[in-house]
């Protein structure tokens, strides 16, 4: 972390400033998302992960996505994930067993992957500065999404619906 | 600021979400993990459309977030499914597929 | 210098139209096997048919050639000083000198592109010169006299159309062969001849016995032709260079392998021309049965006695002859024939002479004695070609061919009407002279023939062969020539005292029991009668469909039900029908031996006369102008102008050169000093620009003493002979009791003297016993265990190889490894399963560390 | 080498046509089976005609040059041209090709596997005819390589589903071996593509620009093609797929297996490998020769070791294709020649063969030789057919199979580009034994199986039979298996061309030569341009 707050260059400190303590608060929560032994308090953790990539979005100009990151995630998957939580009977409060036997395993894969996205990353983007741009207007946004990825956009509401349709499916009770 | 500060970030929790795939026993947390792979993933394309100017990045933001919740619906549903048939969501015991 | 003056020379249709006579039989073959079946003689008319045309035309060409060669003769007296001419006529001594001098007669050759390779064309067609035109004259006449005699021999045959075909086919691959103008063309004929020998020995191959003769036959022979290939392949790409600059033509051009092999070019290495005439040497001993080859001669009489007839006398056995004949200067340069040394070809003739003829003595199958003769015969062929008296050896086939069918034809005869279809002279003949007056006759005269006494076509063939052989200085060779001849009158005797004197026995005397064991047609007879025993219906024609499908089923159905019981019992539904015997001549059951029919009596009436009087083509004793074989036979050895050679096409009147007078007197004083004029062709290189086709071969001048020698020898072996065979048999019969008297007064009609009786007690027990039984038995011995042996040895051990091969190698080493590699595939896969654990978590882990670490060797890749 | 482009829609019609019949194929009900097999004969027919008509419009005086050429852009990403053409060594064979589809389809009129369902049988064949033709069009590596690969999965398909009891064995033997030859084929096929500059996959330009490889690149490369086209010829140490897909596979799949599959391997030797790899090759030959070799005495073994007949002619072609690749590997006009004349050879007589040995199966439902004897006293002109075939095959002068092998022993005396004439002259002399070898089995074979008399489990069906046969060609009952009848009229008309073309070209050689030689001519100097 103190890399990057380091890499902090003299313009737009507060910034700067604001993304390193999202960035590391999200961290921490992603890392007890992935550790913590009570399921519930993983989701709410999550919840805290998703809130800070909300907050990163603004930081990057995208309000809208940013919005939408917050209405769907926290309030629809979430929800979801509490539901099916409860659904499957998981007891509120501690519980053992959540991590598998060879859990160790992914320890040695992330960090490798870590390094490597880390020196690809840093070779390939060393000192490119973000363009400091107003916030996208929304319109260009609805314009994309109406113009050329109207064909997208149809096809996506049709997952849509098909994974509704599916899930329905699946979670009856016969 | 840099664009590297947010592929690291975005990097960083991709590599959590790995580890949580990898290790988790629970298939609610193995989910919660993937979420966290896509976000990763999200955070990446909202850098670059900003770094480019171009709000395509954005918009595949917003599909990635869309089929994330798909996912998820679909995800928690066939959790519900396997836990009303074994009493249990424990992946390793779900060794079907073992060859 | 060279100052020839080309003369025209008369040509003819018929010699340039000599490939009809190889076409029509060809094409006969096809039409036989077509439609054969549905004409009114079953096919056997359109043979005839074709061999009538064949030798109507091949006449043509004789007397074409015989035309040509005296004009070209006529014009060299009037040109060339008639020193050719008149010494010619008047003195032995200076036509051997004056011999160079006679005009070179090119042969007409008319030939159509038929493959080519690399830019050469190579050609079929004919090539007719004097070689060629005697032989396609004797093959077409004896194969015309031999289906003459089949018609009523094998009437009734299941597959009386197929022989007719593979009949006619076999004369026509011998006449293709013969007038080849290439070596491909050669091996064309040479190979039809082998499939039709296959085809006819094997032709009652129900019976296994026969089908593994003809297989054997066709085996053996196929060994010698690796020879055949591996020489044609020496010579083609020795020659074609050579043939392709010089005479325009290329190395499967026979007349440019013989110029390039005498031209004594650089390419004409001794080398090449020893291994080329090695190899090709080889093909000829497995055709013409020479020594280590000959075993499947006699086996080859499993076939009908018409095809052993044509197959030993004019066709198949001196292919092997003809083919040293016709490229005889490869031989001559390849195994210097020239200088007197023993030569390769020689040696092998005369082991060919003895074996032969000691093997003839110890058998009882009379065709089994004619096969050893005609070994020993060709033998006497090879003999006089090893040792450079290429006329005789040509004449020889000429000869031979007459009295050799006329044997065999005879023996059929017998067989056919006297001994009810047995060939074995102990059991089943004896006494037929009473019965069988006209086969008789024709067999005496064709004995002393093949033997050699004075007026008939042996003598005067066989005489010349062993003169030349002394006069070329090969005096041991000449010995056993002379004792070869010998040999060959006693055991002609034994043979015809078995089966025409003494009293008839087995079926000679009409008895019918157990005999035939010894007779192939017997064997077919019970074996087709067990089979039908299969067959639901035995004496209708019904078998005839079962015995040979559509094929014959026809032929069985008429001739089946009309067949004779005389005919041989091959067809098993004819002879069953033939019981009833509804016939032209009555069964030997009724009656028992008796005189066989016209169709069979006239051709073995022909041949006996052209065995009486053949000879005299080429009398030489009788001086220059009875050689006309020598005359208008052998190629003349003049050097060609080769310019005027190619100027000469096959339709165009074709020219001839002459050289001039000088040279000749030249030749002549050189051949005043040296001993049998050896200059010329063969001996030193020709001038530039002209090309030898021939060697110039000397020729023995014939001396009275000689021939009084080897008359005398015949004379003292029948002598010997006849006296040891009556005595001999007289003695088993004695033994054998109660025959002594009928024996007694056959004995003492040969022995006109009693005390002469002691004398063949000597012979018999000395000098015959020691010859018949060790000597003879031991070589038999020899020839069935050692050579026999080892011909089937190698094939069961080469079939043995075979199944080790496979077994071993294919399936377990190869193979092995190929399903090895599979199985080490499926164990690495076993290995692996462990890594199924179908725990998502662990496929999770392997997924992501498998990116990684391939992402990482991208980078790496990408970086360095 | 210059081009002609007149009518060139032959080419890609002849190819193609097959497929429309595909299509058609594609909409006809199931049940339908003699529309199916109609269709598809008319196909195959409609397609030999086209061939017919490109015999006529061929020029045989220019046969070294490439005909109805075509030169399409097709992949231009790897600049891979849909190039087609014909010349004097492609065109027997691409006629062969739609001759020998044509006939065998006209044979399964009446004589389909025991699997039946025609429709996919027919398919499949069709697809396989465009392979084989487009095959022998090619001009294109590429596009060789993708019609060399589409012959791979029908014939695997038709082992596979219409073969004998160890068929899957069978078929994924074939199938994996073949793979694997053609992946080091097409990794040899990229490689000499970027040693020439990568800037096309036509042949012309590889001939060019292959001679000025180094020579120890072309060596490689050389071994690469060398696995593939070994593989499918087959030649000796690569050869044990050969005798379990014939044994196995239909009657029709063997025929086309050995009448056309078998040659696309020495096809590509002779059209890719050596022109493309002169030094290549150079260093190749005497490896060629040996193997070759080996293979001619190997086959001839392995023959007499046989119990079954089609295991038999099996072996006998692994013997026969080894006269063709010793021909080959002499690198000279001579060899190449007759190389060329014994693989149509060689298709035809061998194709009979298999024929010939289906209808015995057919009809004696065993392939056992010592079983089979008498065939001449029961179906005399099955029994014919056979020694002809036999009597071909053995290289009897004046049927079509000596051309193809003596002229082949003759080539191997002084072989080209000073090859080692000692090593040569040897295999010459092998090869001439491996003739006698051959005769010996080829006759053996026919001794036991036609001559003797029936052996008692048949003979009582055929004491009918002879009788019943005389009705069977009029009404041909062949679902009675209980009889052995002779050839029927189907048989007749599938088979009667083989004999026909075999007779023919034995007697009258230059009919093949004529169009070979040229071409063969001109490929032997363009190789001693850059081998002097």
């Amino acid at each position: 972390m103190t890399a990057l707050l380091l890499a902090i260059d003299d313009f737009n400190v507060a910034q700067n400033v604001a993304f390193g303590i999202i960035a590391f608060m999200m961290i921490v929560a992603a890392l007890k998302v992935v550790t913590t032994n009570n399921v519930v308090h993983a989701a709410l953790w999550l919840v805290l992960v998703l809130a800070g990539i909300a907050a990163q979005y603004i930081l990057a100009a995208a309000e809208f996505v940013a919005i939408s990151q917050v209405l769907v995630y926290i309030g629809a998957v979430m929800v979801l994930f509490l539901f099916g939580i409860m659904l499957t009977r998981a007891q509120i409060g501690k519980e053992s067993g959540l991590n598998n036997k060879g859990w160790a395993l992914g320890i040695p894969v992330a960090l490798l992957l870590l390094g490597l996205m880390g020196y690809v990353i840093i070779d390939a983007y060393e000192d490119t500065v973000l363009p400091d741009r107003g916030p996208a207007p929304t319109e260009a946004l609805s314009d994309q999404f109406l113009s050329i990825y109207l064909l997208p956009f149809i096809a996506l509401s049709f997952v849509l619906l098909a994974a509704a349709i599916g899930a329905i499916v699946l979670a009856r009770k016969d | 600021m840099l664009v590297v500060n947010f592929l690291l970030l975005a990097a960083v929790l991709f590599c959590i979400g790995v580890y949580g795939v990898i290790a988790r026993r629970n298939a609610v947390l193995v989910l919660m993990s993937i979420e966290l792979i896509l976000n990763s993933v999200n955070l990446n394309l909202i850098a670059f459309s900003l770094m480019h100017g171009s709000v395509d990045g954005q918009v595949f933001a917003l599909y990635v977030i869309a089929v994330a919740a798909a996912e998820v619906g679909v995800g928690l549903a066939m959790v519900l499914m396997i836990y009303r048939n074994r009493r249990s969501i424990a992946l390793d015991e779900l060794s079907e597929m073992k060859g | 210098m060279l100052a020839a003056e080309a003369l025209e020379l008369s040509s003819g249709w018929f010699l340039e139209n000599a490939w009809l006579i190889g076409l029509i039989p060809a094409i006969g073959f096809f039409i036989i096997i077509g439609v054969g079946k549905h004409l009114p003689m079953k096919g056997a008319e359109v043979g005839l048919a074709t061999m009538v045309s064949s030798l109507v035309l091949a006449s043509g060409a004789a007397v074409q050639w015989v035309q040509r060669t005296d004009s070209a003769d006529g014009h060299t007296e009037e040109a060339a000083g008639a020193i050719s001419g008149f010494v010619r006529s008047l003195s032995p001594q200076a036509a051997e000198g004056g011999h160079a001098s006679e005009p070179f007669i090119e042969p007409v050759v008319s030939t159509w592109v038929w493959w080519q390779n690399s830019g050469l064309e190579f050609g079929i067609g004919s090539s007719a010169d004097g070689l060629a035109v005697i032989l396609l004259w004797l093959v077409a006449f004896i194969s015309l006299l031999v289906q003459i005699f089949s018609l009523d021999y094998v009437r009734g045959d299941r597959r009386y159309t197929h022989f007719f075909a593979a009949l006619t086919l076999f004369s026509g691959g011998m006449l293709i062969m013969v007038m080849a103008e290439n070596m491909v063309q050669l091996i064309l004929g040479w190979e039809i001849m082998g499939l039709c020998s296959f085809l006819l020995i094997g032709h009652w191959w129900e019976d296994y016995d026969n089908s593994r003769a003809a297989l054997k036959a066709f085996f053996t022979v196929r060994v010698g032709d690796v020879g055949l290939l591996v020489g044609t392949a020496i010579l083609f790409f020795g020659s074609n260079q050579w043939a392709v600059d010089n005479l325009d033509s290329n190395g499967f051009d026979i007349a440019a392998i013989q110029a390039w092999a005498l031209s004594g070019d650089p390419s004409a290495t001794n080398w090449v021309l020893i291994a080329g005439a090695a190899s090709l040497f080889i093909a000829a001993i497995g055709k013409s049965g020479q020594f280590p080859l000959h075993t499947w001669l006699p086996d080859a009489m499993a076939g009908p006695t018409p095809v052993s007839a044509l197959l030993h006398s004019s066709t198949m056995v001196v292919a092997g002859v003809f083919l040293v004949a016709r490229i005889y200067p490869v031989f001559w340069q390849g195994f210097n024939i020239d200088d007197g040394g023993l030569s390769f070809i020689a040696i092998i003739g005369g082991i060919t002479i003895v074996i032969g003829a000691l093997l003839a003595f110890v058998q009882d199958d009379v065709k089994k004695v004619l096969a050893y003769s005609t070994v020993s015969q060709l033998g006497y062929m090879m003999l006089a070609l090893g040792t450079g008296a290429w006329l005789a050896a040509v004449f020889h086939i000429f000869t031979h061919a007459f009295f050799k069918s006329a044997l065999f034809l005879s023996a059929g005869s017998i067989s056919h009407s006297g001994s009810h279809h047995s060939f074995d002279m102990k059991t089943d003949m004896g006494g037929l002279r009473k019965f069988m007056p006209v086969t008789f006759t024709v067999w005496i005269v064709s004995t002393l023939a093949l033997t050699g006494v004075f007026p008939f076509a042996g003598f005067w063939s066989k005489d010349e062969i062993i003169d030349n052989v002394g006069d070329h200085g090969y005096t041991f060779l000449f010995w056993v020539g002379l004792a070869g001849a010998a040999l060959t009158a006693m055991y002609m005797t034994r043979a015809t005292y078995l089966i025409f004197f003494g009293e008839p026995r087995g079926a000679a005397a009409g008895e019918l029991h157990g005999d035939e064991e010894h007779s192939e047609e017997f064997e077919m007879e019970t074996l087709t009668v067990g089979a039908n025993i299969n067959a639901p219906a035995v004496s209708t024609p019904v078998p005839a469909g079962y015995a040979d499908g559509d094929h014959d089923g026809v032929t069985d159905g008429l001739t089946g039900g009309v067949g004779s019981a005389g005919d041989e019992p091959h067809g098993g539904s004819s002879h069953a029908a033939g019981e009833d015997g509804s016939d032209h001549h009555e069964g030997p059951h009724e009656s028992g031996p008796h005189e066989s029919g016209p169709l069979i009596l006239v051709p073995i009436v022909i041949l006996a006369f052209f065995a009486l009087f053949s000879g005299f083509t080429n009398a030489t004793p009788l001086g220059e102008d009875w050689e006309r074989v020598k005359t208008y036979v052998e190629p003349r050895p003049v050097e060609v102008p080769i310019d005027q050679y190619l100027a000469s096409g096959p339709g165009e009147s074709l020219r001839l050169v002459v050289p001039n007078a000088e040279e000749d007197e030249g030749q002549g004083e050189e051949a005043g000093e040296a001993e049998h004029g050896k200059v010329g062709c063969g001996y030193d290189v020709p001038e530039p620009g002209t090309a030898c086709f021939f060697p110039a071969v000397t020729h023995a001048e014939p001396t009275i003493n000689k021939i009084f020698l080897s008359l005398g020898v015949v004379a003292v072996a029948y002598a010997i002979a006849i006296a040891f065979n009556v005595a001999y048999y007289g003695r088993k019969n004695k033994h054998l009791n109660g025959l002594t008297q009928r024996s007694r007064p056959l004995r003492a009609g040969y022995l006109f003297l009693e005390n002469k009786y002691y004398l063949d007690y000597l012979y018999e027990n000395v000098i015959v016993h020691a010859i018949a039984h060790p000597i003879a038995k031991g070589a038999y011995w020899f020839n069935q265990h050692v050579l026999d042996a080892t011909v089937d040895q190698v094939g069961e051990t080469t079939k043995k190889t075979g199944i080790w091969v496979y077994e071993n190698i294919d399936q377990k080493v190869i193979d092995g490894a190929v399903d090895g590699s599979g199985h080490v595939a499926s164990e690495t896969g076993h290995a692996l399963q462990p890594t199924q654990s179908g725990k998502v978590s662990q496929y999770g882990a392997l997924l992501f560390g498998a990116a990684a670490v391939f992402a990482i060797v991208l980078v790496i890749v990408n970086v360095s | 080498m210059e081009t002609l482009t007149d009518q060139n829609w032959l080419l890609t019609v002849g190819v193609f046509l097959p497929l429309v019949g595909v299509l058609v194929m594609m909409f006809i009900p199931r049940n339908e089976e003699s529309t199916q097999k109609l269709v598809g004969i008319v196909t195959a027919g409609a397609t030999l005609a086209v061939g017919v008509f490109t015999l006529s419009a061929f020029d045989y005086g220019r046969s070294e040059d490439l005909q109805f050429f075509v030169d399409a852009e097709w992949i231009p990403v790897i600049n891979s041209n849909y190039t087609i053409g014909l010349d004097g060594i492609s065109l027997p064979l691409y006629i062969l090709s739609m001759a020998v589809t044509f006939l065998v389809m006209v044979y399964s009129w009446d004589n389909m596997p025991d699997a039946g369902n025609p429709k996919a049988f027919f398919i499949l064949m069709l697809i396989l005819q465009t392979g084989m033709a487009g095959t022998f069009v090619a001009q294109d590596l590429i596009l060789f390589f993708v019609f060399f690969e589409l012959v791979l999965l029908p014939m695997y398909f038709m082992i596979g589903v219409w073969g004998g009891e160890n068929r899957r064995y069978a078929s994924l033997k074939f199938f994996l071996y073949t793979m694997f030859g053609s992946a080091f084929m097409l990794v040899a096929f990229i490689v000499l593509y970027y040693n020439t500059g990568a800037s096309s996959f036509g042949f012309a330009h590889l001939v060019e620009a292959g001679a000025f490889i180094d020579r120890d690149v072309q060596i490689w490369i050389f071994a690469g093609m060398f696995l593939g086209f070994a593989i499918k010829v087959p030649m000796f140490p690569f050869h044990t797929w050969l005798p379990d897909a014939h044994t196995q596979a239909p009657t029709q799949g063997s025929v086309i297996l050995a009448a056309i599959l078998l040659k696309l391997g020495t096809y590509g030797f002779v059209r890719i490998a050596l022109p493309m790899l002169p030094e290549g090759a150079k260093a190749w030959a005497p490896v060629l020769g040996i193997l070759a070799v080996i293979g001619i005495i190997y086959g001839a073994l392995g023959c007499l070791a046989q119990t079954d007949m089609k295991r038999l002619i099996a072996f006998s072609s692994v013997a026969h294709m080894g006269f063709v690749m010793l021909g080959i590997s002499t690198l000279t006009t001579f060899g190449i020649n007759a190389a060329l004349f014994g693989m149509f050879a060689h298709g035809l007589i061998t194709g009979m063969l298999f024929f010939v040995a289906g209808s015995i199966k057919h009809r004696y439902h065993t392939l056992q030789i010592n079983k089979l004897s008498g065939l001449l006293v029961q179906a005399p002109h099955l029994g014919w057919i056979l020694g002809f075939a036999a009597m071909a095959s053995l290289g009897l002068p004046g049927l079509a199979g000596f051309w193809g092998e003596f002229p082949v022993i003759l080539s191997a005396y002084n072989p080209g580009f000073g090859l080692s004439e000692v090593l040569f002259r040897t295999l010459m002399v092998i090869a001439a034994i491996g003739t006698v070898l051959a005769a010996s089995y080829l006759l053996w074979l026919y001794q036991r199986t036609a001559f003797g008399e029936p052996s008692a489990e048949f003979s009582n069906a055929s004491s009918e039979g002879g009788v019943a046969h005389s009705l069977s060609s009029a009404a041909n009952e062949h679902d009675d298996h209980d009889e052995i009848y002779d050839v029927t009229p189907i048989e007749w008309i599938a088979w009667t061309p083989f004999l026909v073309a075999i007779l023919v070209l034995g007697v009258y050689p230059q009919l093949l030569f004529k169009v070979i030689d040229p071409a063969v001519t001109a490929l032997v100097s363009q190789l001693g341009e850059t081998l002097g």
